[in-house]
C-alpha cells in the first residue's frame, strides 16, 4: 500500500538508471544511513559496535568482493582468505615501512596504507586468475585454494612479511590519521563504516557499468559473451583484481581495526568458506546481498549461542554450541528452499509483494 | 462443448480398431487449473482442455500464451520450476494427478517431450535413447527393437549413434527428444513444439508419425505447436490459448475453417497466402480478450 | 542484586566443540569444578562468591574476541580472562591493555609477554616456550650425562606449523649453536593429521632425540608414527602442549615411554583433587568425572590456584572481599606462591613455586618431564630451570620491538 | 557505426572451399560462396547439414580445417570470436544463448560493449564521463527497443520470458553491436504465423534502413523464399544448390534433400 | 643405492596415503557424478559414520561387526532425510545452490553428531593391522596397505555398478539435466536416495581406516581438504579418475614434500597438492578423466 511506484515517472533515462529508482528505497537507505553513522554509536554499547558491527562490516566487505568475483562473474573463488591475509601483511609492511626523505622521517598515511594493501592484493588476485581462462566451474576452485594455501604458507615460511617476528604474528601499530587515533570501539566503527560505505557504493556503481555486465555476460554464458565481443581475458581479470582488492582492504582493516593482530591462520581455508557462505546465502549477484549474509553467517550464530541463556535454559555451553551448529544448519536449508537465489531475492520478492499489495497478484 | 462430441465422432471414424474400444474409456481433463510461478506470477487463469482417449489435440496460441505451462502442469513439471498449480485439478483416465510425480505420470503412460531439446548432452544418442526406455521392463531385446524403430523413423540418428547429444546439431537434438518420448511406450504424449528447427520434409515426417502411432497404438497426443497449418492438418481436436485463457476450441475441421484462425493462425487472408516482404508496418492486430 | 553480596566474576572462554575439543574440555571441567569446589567448600573466596561463567568459541579467534567482549562487563566486570588459544590471547593482548583486566596465559601465548613494564596485563606465570625449549634441552644433556655432550648429537624438531609452533624455532637455534648439536627442523603441516612426509625424513635422519611441538590430533599421529619407524620412545619429548592423556591413549601401544614436559603433576591424590571430588562429585555435581586427574585437567586446576592465590593478595592489601580486575593484577604480580602457599591451597607438589613481580610476570617457575606408561604419565625428572641467561635477553628485545610497533611507552614500575 | 570500407554490390564476405570436420564426423566439406554488401543470404539444408557450423566458422568460433574466409577484401587467419565481433560480425544462436540472469534491457545493452570505452574508476565512482557514456547508449538501445515493440519487458530477466520473445530480445542483442554483417541462425523457430511476420518485419526494416548484410539460416521456406535474396542449400556439409530463391525451389536436388515432396 | 631405497620408499607410502585420500575422495564422485552436487558434507558423513560405529560399539558393547550393520542403517537413514528434506526441495536448482545446502547438511552433522556421541576422542579397533613391514629397509605401513587394496576393491565394484546397469546411465542423465531425466521417468528420489547412501558408505569405510589411525575426533572431517585436489585432478564424475588421481597426488606431495620441501623451508604439501592438481587441469580442464566440458553455440 505504502510502497508502490506508482506516480513516480522517470522523465529521463538518468532517473531511471539511478541506484534506487523508487522514493521509498532511497528513503529508507537513508535511513539506514542515518542509523548506521549516527544512531548505532549514540545508542549501543561497546559490545555491539566492536564485537558485533565492526567485524560484521568487513566481513561484508569482504562478501562484496567475492560477490563481484563470484556472484557477478560466476568464477567460483575459495581464495578469499588468502587474498584477506595479503592485504593484511601488505598493510602491516607498509605501516612499518619508515621512509626518510630530506630529512623528513615518517610512514605511510594510514588511508593510503590500507588502499596500497588493497592493490597487493589486487596483483595476487589477477595472477592466480590467469587459470580460470582454461579452468571453469567447480574445477576452478582448485587454483583458488592453490592460492589460499600458498598465501597462508608464504607469510608463515618468510619472516620479512612479519618483520622478523618469532610467532609470525603480526601486530598493528595504532589506527592515526593527522594525529587524530581512532582507538575506542566507537570511532574505529565509524572508521572502518565509512570504509565500506564508499566501497560498497564504488561497487553498486561498477556492476551496473559496462564492466559490470561483462562480467555477468561471462557468468551467464562465457561463449556467447564472448562471440558478441567480451574479451574473457580482460572481463574475468578485471573481476579477479577488483574482488581482491575488496578482499584486501577487508583483509587490513580486518588485522588493523578490528582484531589488532593477526597470525596466517586467522585468513585460513575457514574463513574463505564462511565469505563464500555469505555470498550464496546472501544473493549472488546482489550488493545487498553480501551484507545480508555477512549478517547471517556471522551474526546467527552468535545470536543463537545466545537465545537460551536468554530465556534462562541453561544447558552447559557445549549443548549449547551443538544446537547453534544444527539450528543454523537447518536454517541454511530453510532459507535456500523458501527462496534459493539468496534472502536479497526474498526481499525483492517481498517488495513485489508489497507494491501489488493487497491483490495478490 | 458439443463441438467436441462432434470432434469424438469424426476421430471415431478415422481411427484403428484398437482405438476404439479406448475412446470409451475416460478422457484426460485438465479441469479450469491456474497456474503461479515464483508465487506472483498468474500465468494461467483458469484453462481447461481435453484430451479423449486415442485422440490428437493441439494447443495453439502465441508466444507466451501458456502451451509449455499447460503440459508441465499435467506432466507436472511444473515443481522444478517453482510454479504450481493454484486451483482446478487435472485428471488421467478418471484419477487426480494433480500430486503425482513426473516419473510415476511415466509408468502411467504420460510423457512429455519439452521444450527447446533438453537432450542429456553427456550422454551419446543412443544413451539418450536408452534412458526413454527407462521405466520399460522389457530386456535388451525388447530396448534394441526399440530402438529400431526409432531408427527407422531418423535415420539421421543412426548416423550420429555414438556422438555426444551435445555435440549434435540442433535438429538433430530435436529427433532425440520426440525419439526418447517414443522409446517409453506412451499412452499420452505430451509434445511440446515438436517441429522447431526442423526441415520441412522431417516436419511433415514427426507428425506422419503421430498419426501413426494413434491410429496403429492408439496413442493419445497433446501436441503444443507453433505450425497451425500443419498441427490442424493432423490433430482431430484444437484449442487457441490466448495469454493464460483458452479463448477458442473446436474441431481441428471447424477451426480450420473459422476466418479469424485463417487469417492470424494460417496466413491465409481472404487473397491467399500473402508473401512475409508485403507484410504492413502497421497490421491490424486481432485479439480476442483485450 | 550484584551488590548485594560479595561476588568474584571469572568468565571462562571454553571450547568444547570443534578440532580442539579434546584438549578444551578436560581444561575447561578443571577450572569449573574447581571454583565449584571453592564455592561449595569455603562459600567462595573469604566469603566471595565466585561467578564462573563459560563462553563457547571452538578455538576460533573472532568468537573468542566477541566471547571476551560479551562478558567483559558483566557482574561489575569480569577480573581475569584465560583462553587457552594462541590466537585468541593474541587478539586480546590490547584490549585487555585498554579495559585494564590481566590476562592469565599460563604455559602458552606470546613469549616475551613475561615482560610487565611491556605486557603490564598479560601473566604467563610459568615459563614461557622459550624458557621450555631451553629446559628441554638440558634434559636432554642430563640423559647423555652433561651439556656438552650435545656436541655431535642431532635434535629433530617436530612443530606444527602455525604461530604457535614456530615460537620456539628461534631459541632452538640458539641452543644448537651454543651446544653444536644439530638441529633439524619438521613442520607439520595444519592440522597435522598426515604427517607421512615428515617421520619417513626423520627416519632418514636418524635423529638422537626429538623434541615435539604439536597440539591437537597432530600428537597422536606423531607418537603413532613415531613407533612406525620404530624410534625409542623414551627419545621422544613433547612440549607440555603435546603430554595429555588425549595424546597418548588414541596412539595405544606406540605411546609407551614417550616422554613430555610439564609444570602442573597428573594424578589424584593431590588435597585440591581429592576436595573436588568430595565436595562437588560426591554431591553429583561437576562437569566430567572421567577427565579428573589428568594432565590437563589439574593443569587447569593450577591456573586457577594461581588465580586463587592473586586473588587472595590482593583482597588482603585493599581490604575488600569483591575485588576488581586492576586489584587482581596488583595481587598476581605480589603473590607467593611457596611451600606454605601451596600447603594452604592443597597443590603442594604439584606445581612449581613461583614469585611473580611488576617487572617479572613470569616469577621463576620451574618444569618436570613426565612419562607414559601406558596407563598414567608419571614425572621422571627433578625439577628444571630454564636457561633464563639465554631466554631473558631475547624475551626484553621482543618486548621492545612490540613496545616500538606499537608506538607505546613501556609501564613504570615504580 | 563500423566505417563502410565496401560499397554497395560488393563482396562483403567470401569464403574459399573450406572444410570442417569433427574427428569422423564431416560437419562441412569444401564449400565456397559469398554474400554480397547489403543482401539477404540465405543457408538452408536438412538438419545436420552444417548450416550452424558455417556461421560458426564465419564469426570464428569454429576454425575449418582447410579453406579461407575473406571478409571485407583481407584474407583473414585463424580469428578469435570476439575479434570477428570487433569487425561488425553479430549474431542470433539457434538454441537461444542469452544471458538468463539479466533483464532484457542489459541483454541489448551488452551488445553495445565494444562501443563503451569508460575504464574501472570513472565507472566506480559514475561520474562525468562514464554515466554521460552509459545513458548515450541506453537511449540507442530504447530505440532498438522501441523497434522491436518489446518496451513492455524491458526489465524482465530473459529467463523467464517465452521463447519467441526471447528470439526477439536476442535479435536486440545483435542489433545493438551496429553491425555490418548480422548473422541470424533459425530466428524464427517456434513462433506461430503472426510473429513470424513481425520477424520478417524486423529484418527487412534493418537491412533496408541500416543496409546490414544479413545471413540467415531458416527451415520455414515461406519466410525463405519472400525474403532472401539470394539461397545457399547445403547438405551433409556440401553444397548442393546456390542461387535466386525460384532456381533452388525448382532445383530437383534440393527438392529431394530438403524440401521433400510437400512443396 | 640407499637414497634410491629411500626414493621407493617414499614413493610407496605416497601411493599408499594417495590410496586412502582416494577412499574418501570415492565419496565426492558419486554424490557429483549423480546429480552435479559437489557434496560438502562428505567430510561430515564420513565423521559422522564413524562416530556411529564407535558409539553404538560402545553403547551397546556389541561386536563391531553388529556395529556396523547398524551404522549402515544409521546411513540409509541420512540418505533419505537428506533426500526428503533437503534436495527433494530443490530439484532443478543450479549447483551451486544444491552445494549450499549440502553445507548445510554439513553443519546439521557436526552438531548432531557431537550432541549424541560427544567430542572427545574415540578409540576405534576393529583389529586393523597396525605395524610397518620392513621388506629390505623399505617400511610398508600395514593399515595403509590394507586401505589401499580396500579403495582399489571399492572402486572395481563402483566402476562396474555405475557403468554396466542401467541406473549408472540413469545417475548421468540426472547430473546433466534434472528436469529431462524426470520426463523421462527417472526417480530423482531413488536416484538419490541409492547414491548418498552408497555414498555413506564409502565415507563409513573411509571413516574406519582414517580413524583406526588417529582416532574418531572431529579433525577426521578435515581430511575432505586433501581429498579435494585428489577429486580435481581425476575428474569430479569418474570413480576410477578418484584412485587414480589419489595415487598422483600423494606420490606427488610425498616426493615434492621430501625432496623441494626442504629447500624452501617445509610444509608444502598442502598448496602442492592443489598445484599439481591445477598443472594437470591446465591441460586437461575436465581433469584426467571427467566428463567433456560441452562448449556448443
Ligand atoms: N519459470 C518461469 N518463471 C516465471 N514465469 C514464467 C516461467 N516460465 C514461463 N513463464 C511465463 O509464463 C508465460 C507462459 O509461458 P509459456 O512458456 O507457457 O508460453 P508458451 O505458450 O509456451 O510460449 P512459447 O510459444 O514461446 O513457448 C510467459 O509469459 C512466461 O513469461
Ligand atoms: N562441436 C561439434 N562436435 C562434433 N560434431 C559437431 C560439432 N558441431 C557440429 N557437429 C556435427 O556437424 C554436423 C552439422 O552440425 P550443424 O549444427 O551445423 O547442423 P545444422 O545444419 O545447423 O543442422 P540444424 O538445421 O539441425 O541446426 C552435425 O552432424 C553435428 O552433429
Ligand atoms: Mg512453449
Ligand atoms: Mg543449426
Amino acid at each position: 500500500m505504502f510502497y508502490r511506484e506508482a506516480g513516480q515517472f522517470k522523465s529521463s533515462y538518468k532517473e531511471d538508471q539511478a541506484i534506487f529508482p523508487i522514493l521509498q528505497d532511497r528513503i529508507g537507505m537513508g535511513i539506514i544511513l542515518l542509523i548506521a553513522f549516527v544512531g548505532i554509536p549514540l545508542f549501543t554499547g561497546d559490545y555491539f559496535i566492536g564485537a558485533i558491527m565492526t567485524p560484521f562490516l568487513i566481513l561484508a566487505l569482504a562478501a562484496i568482493g567475492l560477490n563481484i568475483l563470484t556472484g557477478y562473474a560466476g568464477q567460483i573463488s575459495l581464495g578469499t582468505g588468502g587474498f584477506m591475509a595479503v592485504g593484511a601483511f601488505a598493510a602491516y609492511k607498509f605501516a612499518t615501512f619508515t621512509f626518510t626523505f630530506g630529512g623528513f622521517e615518517g610512514t605511510m598515511p594510514l588511508v593510503i596504507t590500507i588502499l596500497l594493501s588493497g592493490v597487493m592484493a589486487a596483483l595476487v588476485g589477477i595472477m592466480f586468475g590467469i587459470p580460470s581462462l582454461r579452468i571453469k566451474g567447480f574445477y576452478l576452485a582448485v587454483a583458488t585454494l592453490a592460492a589460499q594455501f600458498f598465501i597462508e604458507w608464504v607469510f608463515i615460511k618468510v619472516g620479512w612479511f612479519t618483520n622478523y617476528s618469532p610467532s609470525g604474528v603480526i601486530t598493528a601499530p595504532p589506527l592515526i590519521i593527522m594525529g587524530y587515533e581512532f582507538d575506542t570501539a566507537a570511532e574505529k566503527y565509524l572508521f572502518t563504516l565509512t570504509f565500506v560505505a564508499i566501497l560498497a557504493l564504488a561497487a553498486k556503481n561498477l556492476v551496473r557499468s559496462h564492466i559490470g555486465r561483462g562480467w555477468m555476460a561471462i557468468r551467464d554464458m562465457d561463449i556467447a559473451a564472448e562471440i558478441i565481443g567480451f574479451k574473457p581475458l580482460q572481463t574475468k581479470l578485471s573481476a579477479f583484481a577488483v574482488s581482491s582488492f575488496f578482499c584486501g582492504v577487508a583483509g587490513a582493516l580486518w588485522a588493523f581495526v578490528h582484531l589488532g593482530t593477526v597470525e596466517p591462520e586467522a585468513f585460513g581455508i575457514n574463513r574463505s568458506f564462511a565469505i563464500l557462505f555469505m555470498v550464496i546465502i546472501g544473493g549472488m549477484g546482489s550488493i545487498l546481498g553480501s551484507f545480508i549474509g555477512a549478517a547471517f553467517i556471522m551474526l546467527l550464530p552468535i545470536f543463537l549461542n545466545n537465545v537460551p541463556p536468554m530465556i534462562g535454559w541453561n544447558i552447559g555451553v557445549d549443548m549449547v554450541a551443538h544446537l547453534e551448529f544444527m539450528v543454523f544448519g537447518v536454517l541454511i536449508i530453510f532459507f535456500l528452499i523458501v527462496e534459493p537465489h539468496g534472502l536479497a531475492r526474498l526481499w525483492t520478492i517481498g517488495k513485489e509483494k508489497l507494491r501489488t499489495w493487497p491483490f495478490p497478484y | 462443448m458439443n463441438q467436441l462430441a462432434a470432434a469424438k465422432l469424426d476421430s471415431k471414424t478415422d481411427k484403428g480398431s484398437l482405438a476404439n474400444e479406448r475412446v470409451k474409456q475416460s478422457p484426460s481433463q485438465v479441469n479450469n487449473i491456474e497456474v503461479i510461478y515464483d508465487h506472483v506470477i498468474l500465468v494461467l487463469k483458469g484453462v481447461s482442455l481435453e484430451v479423449p482417449e486415442g485422440s490428437i489435440v493441439s494447443i495453439l496460441g502465441a508466444n507466451g500464451a501458456g502451451k509449455t505451462t499447460s503440459l508441465k502442469a499435467i506432466s507436472n513439471l511444473l515443481r522444478s520450476e517453482r510454479g504450481e498449480v493454484t486451483k482446478g485439478s487435472i485428471e488421467y483416465r478418471g484419477n487426480n494427478i494433480t500430486e503425482k510425480s513426473p516419473a510415476e505420470l511415466v509408468t502411467e503412460g504420460v510423457v512429455q517431450v519439452m521444450e527447446g531439446r533438453h537432450c542429456f548432452e553427456h550422454l551419446t544418442v543412443e544413451e539418450n535413447l536408452m534412458t526413454g526406455a527407462y521405466t520399460r521392463k522389457g530386456g535388451k531385446a525388447m530396448i534394441n527393437k526399440e530402438l529400431e524403430k526409432v531408427y527407422h523413423y531418423f535415420p539421421r540418428l543412426k548416423e550420429r549413434r555414438t556422438s555426444l547429444a551435445g555435440y549434435i546439431s540442433g535438429g538433430e537434438q530435436q529427433m532425440v527428444a520426440v525419439g526418447r518420448a517414443l522409446m517409453a511406450e506412451p499412452n499420452l504424449i505430451l509434445l511440446d513444439e515438436p517441429s522447431m528447427g526442423l526441415a520441412p520434409q522431417l516436419v511433415e515426417e514427426i507428425f506422419e508419425i503421430v498419426k501413426r502411432l494413434n491410429e496403429e497404438t492408439g496413442v493419445s497426443f497433446l501436441v503444443a505447436e507453433q505450425n497451425a497449418t500443419i498441427a490442424l492438418k493432423y490433430a482431430h481436436y484444437g484449442y487457441i490459448l490466448e495469454n493464460g485463457r483458452v479463448v477458442m476450441d473446436g474441431a481441428a475441421k471447424d477451426l480450420s475453417n473459422n476466418e479469424d484462425v485463417k487469417e492470424f493462425y494460417l496466413g491465409l487472408g481472404g487473397d491467399g497466402r500473402k508473401s512475409f516482404r508485403d507484410v504492413k508496418h502497421y497490421r491490424r492486430r486481432k485479439r480476442w480478450l483485450a | 542484586p550484584a551488590f548485594a553480596e560479595d561476588t568474584l566474576y571469572l568468565p571462562k572462554l571454553v571450547y568444547r566443540t570443534g578440532p580442539f575439543a579434546p584438549g578444551g574440555v578436560p581444561t575447561a571441567n578443571g577450572a569449573v569444578d574447581y571454583w565449584a569446589m571453592i564455592n561449595e567448600r569455603d562459600g567462595g573466596v573469604n566469603g566471595a562468591k565466585v561467578i564462573v561463567e563459560e563462553c563457547e568459541f571452538g578455538y576460533n579467534t573472532d568468537r573468542g574476541v566477541e566471547c571476551y567482549e560479551r562478558t567483559k562487563n558483566k557482574n561489575n566486570g569480569a577480573l581475569i580472562y584465560q583462553p587457552y588459544s594462541t590466537g585468541v590471547t593474541y587478539a586480546l593482548a590490547d584490549r585487555t591493555r585498554t579495559d585494564k583486566i590481566p590476562l592469565m596465559t599460563m604455559g602458552y601465548g606470546r613469549a616475551d609477554a613475561g615482560i610487565g613494564t611491556a605486557f603490564p596485563w598479560v601473566f604467563p606465570l610459568m615459563t614461557n616456550y622459550w624458557g621450555q625449549a631451553t629446559g628441554i634441552v638440558k634434559y636432554i644433556g642430563d640423559q647423555i650425562g652433561g651439556l656438552d655432550n650435545l656436541k655431535d648429537k642431532t635434535i629433530a624438531l617436530v612443530y606444527l606449523d602455525i604461530a604457535y609452533g614456530k615460537e620456539s624455532i628461534p631459541i632452538m637455534e640458539t641452543l644448537s649453536e651454543k651446544f653444536g648439536f644439530t638441529l633439524k627442523q619438521y613442520p607439520v603441516v595444519f592440522p597435522g593429521i598426515e604427517q607421512k612426509a615428515t617421520w619417513l625424513q626423520i627416519r632418514r635422519a636418524k635423529p638422537d632425540y626429538i623434541v615435539m611441538w604439536g597440539w591437537g590430533a597432530m600428537n597422536a599421529t606423531a607418537i603413532k608414527e613415531a613407533a612406525k619407524i620404530r624410534f625409542p620412545a623414551e627419545n621422544f619429548i613433547g612440549n607440555w602442549w603435546s603430554g595429555a592423556e588425549q595424546d597418548t591413549v588414541p596412539a595405544g601401544d606406540a605411546a609407551v615411554g614417550y616422554k613430555s614436559a610439564t609444570f602442573s603433576a597428573a594424578g589424584k591424590e593431590f588435597p585440591v583433587i581429592k576436595d573436588i571430588m568430595t565436595h562437588v562429585y560426591g554431591k553429583g555435581n561437576g562437569s566430567g568425572e572421567e577427565n579428573v586427574g589428568q594432565v590437563l585437567y589439574n593443569r587447569a586446576v593450577l591456573t586457577q590456584v594461581f588465580i586463587h592465590a592473586g586473588i587472595l593478595t590482593a583482597q588482603e592489601k585493599y581490604g575488600v572481599k569483591a575485588i576488581t580486575s586492576e586489584q587482581l593484577r596488583w595481587g598476581l604480580e605480589n603473590m607467593k606462591m611457596d611451600a606454605a602457599m601451596a600447603e594452604k591451597l592443597g597443590v603442594a607438589g604439584m606445581g612449581p613455586s613461583i614469585s611473580p613481580t611488576c617487572e617479572d610476570h613470569i616469577g621463576g617457575g620451574e618444569f618436570q618431564i613426565q612419562q607414559w606408561d601406558g596407563k598414567k604419565w608419571n614425572i621422571v625428572s627433578d625439577k628444571i630451570t630454564p636457561m633464563n641467561e639465554l631466554v631473558l635477553p631475547a624475551m626484553k628485545e621482543s618486548a621492545e620491538n612490540y613496545l616500538k610497533e606499537k608506538g607505546l611507552e613501556p609501564a613504570s614500575c615504580s | 557505426m563500423t566505417e563502410q570500407t565496401v560499397n554497395p554490390g560488393e563482396v562483403l564476405l567470401e569464403v574459399e572451399d573450406i572444410s570442417l570436420s569433427f574427428g569422423a564426423v564431416r560437419a562441412i566439406s569444401d564449400v565456397s560462396f559469398d554474400i554480397k554488401k547489403g543482401e539477404i543470404r540465405a543457408i538452408i539444408g536438412p538438419n545436420g547439414a552444417g548450416k550452424t557450423s558455417m556461421l560458426n566458422c564465419i564469426n570464428g568460433f569454429y576454425h575449418p580445417q582447410q579453406g579461407t574466409i575473406t571478409y571485407k577484401g583481407q584474407k583473414r587467419s585463424q580469428m578469435k570470436p570476439y575479434e570477428a565481433a570487433a569487425q561488425g560480425i553479430a549474431r542470433t544462436f539457434q538454441n537461444v544463448a542469452l544471458f538468463r540472469g539479466m533483464t532484457t534491457l542489459d541483454n541489448i545493452m551488452t551488445g553495445r560493449n565494444l562501443k563503451m570505452k569508460s575504464g574501472l574508476f570513472s565507472s566506480m565512482l559514475w561520474w562525468g564521463s562514464a554515466q554521460k557514456e552509459e545513458l548515450e547508449h541506453r537511449r540507442y538501445v530504447e530505440d532498438i527497443i522501441d523497434f522491436l515493440e518489446i518496451e513492455a519487458i524491458r526489465k524482465t530477466p530473459v529467463g523467464r520470458l517465452p521463447y519467441g520473445l526471447q528470439k526477439r530480445v536476442e535479435l536486440g542483442r545483435a542489433l545493438a553491436a551496429e553491425p555490418e554483417l548480422l548473422l541470424l541462425d533459425e530466428p524464427m523457430a517456434g513462433m506461430n504465423l503472426e510473429e513470424k511476420e513481425d520477424m520478417c518485419r524486423f529484418i527487412l526494416d534493418v537491412n533496408d534502413e541500416f543496409g546490414t548484410t544479413i545471413c540467415l539460416i531458416e527451415h520455414d521456406m515461406g519466410v525463405v523464399m519472400d525474403i532472401s535474396d539470394r539461397v545457399m542449400v547445403l547438405d551433409y556439409g556440401g553444397k548442393i544448390g546456390d542461387g535466386l530463391p525460384e532456381e533452388v525451389r525448382s532445383n530437383q536436388k534440393v527438392i529431394d534433400a530438403y524440401l521433400g515432396g510437400g512443396h | 643405492m640407499l637414497d634410491f631405497l629411500f626414493f621407493v620408499e617414499v614413493l610407496l607410502s605416497g601411493l599408499l596415503t594417495g590410496a586412502l585420500y582416494s577412499l574418501v575422495a570415492l565419496g565426492f564422485v558419486l554424490i557429483f557424478k549423480a546429480s552435479g552436487v559437489f557434496n560438502f558434507a562428505q567430510g561430515a558423513m564420513m565423521l559422522f559414520a564413524a562416530l556411529s560405529l564407535v558409539g553404538v560399539q560402545e553403547m551397546l558393547g556389541v561386536h563391531w561387526t553388529i556395529a556396523f550393520i547398524i551404522t549402515v542403517g544409521i546411513m540409509i537413514a541420512l540418505a533419505w532425510c537428506v533426500e526428503k528434506f533437503v534436495l527433494g526441495k530443490l530439484v532443478n536448482q543450479e549447483p551451486i545452490i544444491l552445494f549450499m545446502a549440502t553445507i548445510g547438511v554439513t553443519f546439521f552433522l557436526d552438531g548432531f553428531g557431537q550432541t549424541i556421541w560427544g567430542s572427545d576422542i574415540k578409540i576405534l579397533d576393529i583389529g586393523l593391522p597396525n605395524g610397518a613391514f620392513d621388506v629390505g629397509g623399505v617400511f610398508i605401513d600395514q593399515l595403509e596397505l590394507v586401505a589401499g587394496l580396500t579403495a582399489g576393491a571399492l572402486v572395481i565394484i563402483l566402476a562396474i555398478f555405475f557403468n554396466k546397469t542401467k541406473i549408472g546411465r540413469a545417475l548421468r542423465a540426472v547430473a546433466d539435466d534434472h528436469q529431462a531425466a524426470m520426463s523421462v521417468g527417472i526417480s530423482l528420489r531413488y536416484i538419490w536416495i541409492v547414491v548418498w547412501t552408497v555414498a555413506g558408505l564409502v565415507g563409513l569405510v573411509a571413516g574406519i581406516m582414517w580413524g583406526s589411525k588417529l582416532g574418531v575426533q572431529f579433525s577426521l572431517s578435515l581430511i575432505a581438504l586433501k581429498a579435494l585436489p585428489v577429486l580435481m585432478l581425476g575428474g569430479f564424475t569418474s570413480i576410477p579418475g578418484a584412485i587414480v588421481g589419489g595415487l598422483i597426488i600423494g606420490a606427488g606431495e610425498k616426493l615434492a614434500e621430501i625432496y623441494v620441501g626442504d629447500l624452501v623451508g617445509g610444509a608444502i604439501e598442502n598448496w602442492f597438492a592443489y598445484m599439481l592438481a591445477m598443472v594437470f587441469l591446465l591441460f586437461r580442464p575436465q581433469g584426467l578423466f571427467g566428463e567433456k566440458i560441452i562448449e556448443r553455440v
